[in-house]
């Protein structure tokens, strides 16, 4: 499996963000990606997961089982800032349903063992709302699990979470990454990851100013 | 609050939600027996009784009519107190009793429309009209229905009550207006005939089963209240364990 | 019996009426004794020795 | 689907729900109009059918533009979009658990209006009828107008200026069609066949309108 950026642009408002930008991941890859604030980490994993048009180039993701022309935001995990789920439904209610409606093959775990691995069983049956923000960001993350994607993409996935959290969700990526995963982060904390790129994203690559010219 | 202290009171013995919850075990068996009893004798006096020589049978909507009316402005009545409750001692159960009695009023209420309208068909010629009474107790209806969402709407249970509270006592203005609407305007309505100065001027034929049913509706009244108030108890135990839980939770994991 | 529909109806409507009310407060009432047990069963109990905090949510 | 369905209607039940509020919002809009042109019931009756359907117009309108805004503030927007079933469907099945949630009640509460607007049975049922078939109208032309406003922050009014030009058809045939039920020489048939094709005409292109719209809304 291989997911590759080929010439990725993209722009906020009138200011193109970044521009000509390209890499490949194989299996057992992460790429990191880091940066100031408004430096366009957050529209990048965006670009990816097909949630912003990109102004040039493309994503591609090929490989075993993948058909020709598949679009990569269906084998993509996105963890953004905020956790998609609903504060007024059960942690049960929420994984349960992101877990039917997401679907997907083999490699997914059950909701309790999700809870289990983030270290929050025995409160499936509480309202979300009732949770502390780390622990709405720790079920937020079982999602991931429930149901299998090869590619992660994190947006700040620690940003709620203590030092001891910080430590599982890594074990988690690590492991995602044995399976033959690929995750990008954008993130500052160090997630202690071997085979990692970096990728810094320095924001303002010129204004598009062409199009008026 | 507990129990050794020599300044305890009947009242706030009651206010206690474990004792409160202990004494609603204790009456509801007996009350849910009572408003049974009484609703069968209800019935068999009301289907026994002979017909107006006016109205026809159709005299008998008024024993559920009329108890289901009456239940209608009590139920808010008592809201009302509770809301001063509420308001004036700030007191937990006084919240749980104007929450749990709104879901009644509204299906007392919707009872005396429904069958008012059922009377008015046969008598007046039309299902409804909009005229004093009828149209002030649509507007209790609707009344009951809007704090319904209101609560329903707030995730506080404190503030909920508080901002009802105050509604319910601005509303409390329509209970008087249903009451003498029939006097101070000239309605289609008959005006009452139970209540009022100088004895009732209805046939004693129709008062008793009248008298009973009215009991009968105030007993179900007060054994869905008590019955409503202690499920409201429960909810709020349950939130508050529910909160404690996942405290808990995190307090384990987290070291 | 004259007019019968219309008695028979109201009285049908408000047997209605009386049974939603009371079965909605015995399904209440049975789901919160069902999420207690569970809650229960979790381990998770009322500090007896605070009889207050049930209501002071 | 069906999870996303039944999500949807659990959330509609839920504390904080809007179902409950729709209909509370029909039966008022509807009760004040009597105090607005006085208690002839005549004249009531020969306005109930227009009435009732602009009060089930307003109040289906009520709550729609929360249909994406929520799903947007707590970020599952974009999960729906990611997914590989086709969005077109995602968002019919919002609307049609936004309809069950909202428009049924209306459906259900709008005899009762009938009897207070001195309609009588006739006219009171092809009211019923029309809604049923008609009010899903409302709600696909409504989902168009919540994914236009979901990047919007105060999006509510806008919503419903941008829909109420568009459910007007859906009025017109609605209205006439009650009124046909009852005046003699009009028939009832083709304005409610009508009414039908609107119905699916707007199943077809609403849900498509708003995946289109959700898709370039994204930032």
């Amino acid at each position: 499996m291989l997911l590759s950026a080929e010439g990725l642009a993209a722009r906020r408002g009138e200011e193109l963000i970044f521009s000509n930008l390209s890499f490949d991941l194989g299996m057992g890859e992460a790429l990191v990606v880091t940066g100031r604030n408004g430096s366009g980490k957050s529209t990048l994993l965006r670009v990816i997961a097909g949630l912003l048009a990109p102004e040039a180039g493309r994503v591609t993701f090929s490989g075993a089982g993948v058909e020709p022309g598949a679009r990569p935001r269906e084998f993509c995990h996105y963890l953004g800032h905020r956790n998609a789920m609903k504060r007024e439904l059960t942690v049960f209610e929420n994984l349960a349903f992101w877990k039917s409606f997401q679907g997907g093959s083999g490699g997914a775990l059950d909701i309790d063992e999700a809870a289990e691995t983030v270290g929050l069983g025995g409160i499936l049956h509480l309202p979300y709302g009732y949770l502390s923000a780390g622990q709405q960001r720790r079920f937020a993350i079982a999602r991931l699990l429930v149901a299998h994607r090869p590619v992660w993409l994190l947006d700040e996935p620690t940003a709620a979470l203590d030092a001891d959290s910080d430590r599982m969700f890594a074990g988690l990526v690590k492991r995602h990454l044995a399976e033959g995963g690929i995750a990008l982060a954008a993130t500052h904390q160090p997630l202690g990851l071997e085979k990692v790129q970096e990728l810094r994203m320095t924001g303002f690559s010129g204004v598009n100013a062409d199009v008026w010219e | 609050m507990s129990d050794n202290s020599l300044a305890i009171t009947k009242f706030s013995d009651l206010a206690n939600p474990t004792r409160f919850l202990a004494l609603v075990a204790r009456i509801l068996p007996w009350l849910s027996g009572l408003t049974a009893l009484a609703l069968v004798a209800g019935l068999c006096l009301g289907f026994t009784a002979e017909g107006d020589y006016q109205q026809g049978d159709t005299v008998r909507i008024m024993y559920i009519h009329v108890p289901a009316a009456w239940l209608s402005m009590m139920c808010y009545t008592v809201m009302a107190i509770s809301a001063i409750g509420t308001l004036v001692w700030r007191h937990p159960l006084a919240d749980v009793s104007a929450k749990a009695a709104a879901p009644l009023g509204a299906g007392f209420t919707l009872i005396a429309l429904i069958t008012g309208s059922l009377w008015g068909k046969p008598m007046w010629g039309t299902w409804w009209v909009w005229d004093a009474r009828l149209t002030s107790v649509f507007v209790l209806f609707l009344m009951y229905l809007g704090l319904i969402a209101l609560n329903r709407a707030m995730d506080d249970p404190a503030k909920a009550a508080r901002v009802s509270a105050v509604l319910i006592l601005v509303g409390f203005v329509n209970i008087p207006i249903i009451k003498f609407s029939v006097d101070w305007w000239n309605t289609l309505h008959q005006p009452a005939s139970v209540v009022r100065m100088g004895g009732p001027t209805i046939d004693a034929e129709f008062l008793w089963p009248l008298l009973v049913m009215a009991v009968a509706f105030t007993l179900l009244f007060f054994a869905l209240h008590l019955a409503a108030m202690r499920n409201e108890i429960l909810r709020r135990r349950i939130a508050a364990q529910r909160r404690m839980a996942a405290r808990m939770a995190s307090g384990r994991e987290g070291r | 019996m004259s007019h019968a529909f219309y008695i028979y109806g109201s009285y049908a409507v408000t047997g209605l009426i009386v049974l939603a009310l009371i079965g909605w407060v015995w399904l209440d009432g049975r789901a919160r004794a069902r999420e207690l047990q569970q809650l229960d069963a979790a381990g998770i109990r009322r500090r007896s020795a605070q009889p207050k905090d049930g209501a002071s949510a | 689907m069906i999870a996303l369905l039944v999500r949807d209607l659990k959330l509609s039940i839920r504390a904080g729900g809007g179902a409950l509020v729709g209909v509370l919002f029909f039966l008022t809009i509807v009760a004040v109009i009597p105090f607005g042109v006085g208690p002839d019931l005549n004249l009531l009756s020969r306005i109930g059918p227009a009435i009732v359907w602009i009060g089930a117009l307003l109040s289906s309108l009520l709550g729609l533009d929360r249909l994406f805004q929520a799903e947007r503030e707590d970020g599952s927007l974009d999960v729906l979009l990611m997914h590989d079933t086709p969005l077109v469907l995602t968002v019919f099945v919002k609307c049609l658990a936004h309809w069950l949630a909202t428009g049924l009640p209306l459906v259900i509460a709008s005899p009762l209006l009938g009897l207070f607007m001195n309609m009588n049975e006739v006219a009171i049922g092809a009211v019923m009828l029309t809604l049923v078939v008609g009010s899903p109208a409302i709600t696909f032309i409504g989902a168009v107008g919540a994914a236009v406003a979901v990047a919007l922050p105060r999006g509510g009014l806008l919503v419903s200026i941008l829909v109420l030009p568009l459910a007007v058809p859906v009025l017109i045939f609605g209205v006439s069609a009650s009124y046909a039920a009852v005046e003699d020489p009009a028939p009832f048939l083709p304005p409610f066949l009508i009414l039908m094709a609107l119905t699916l005409f707007f199943a077809a292109i609403g849900p498509a309108a708003a995946a289109l719209a959700l898709r370039n809304a994204a930032d």
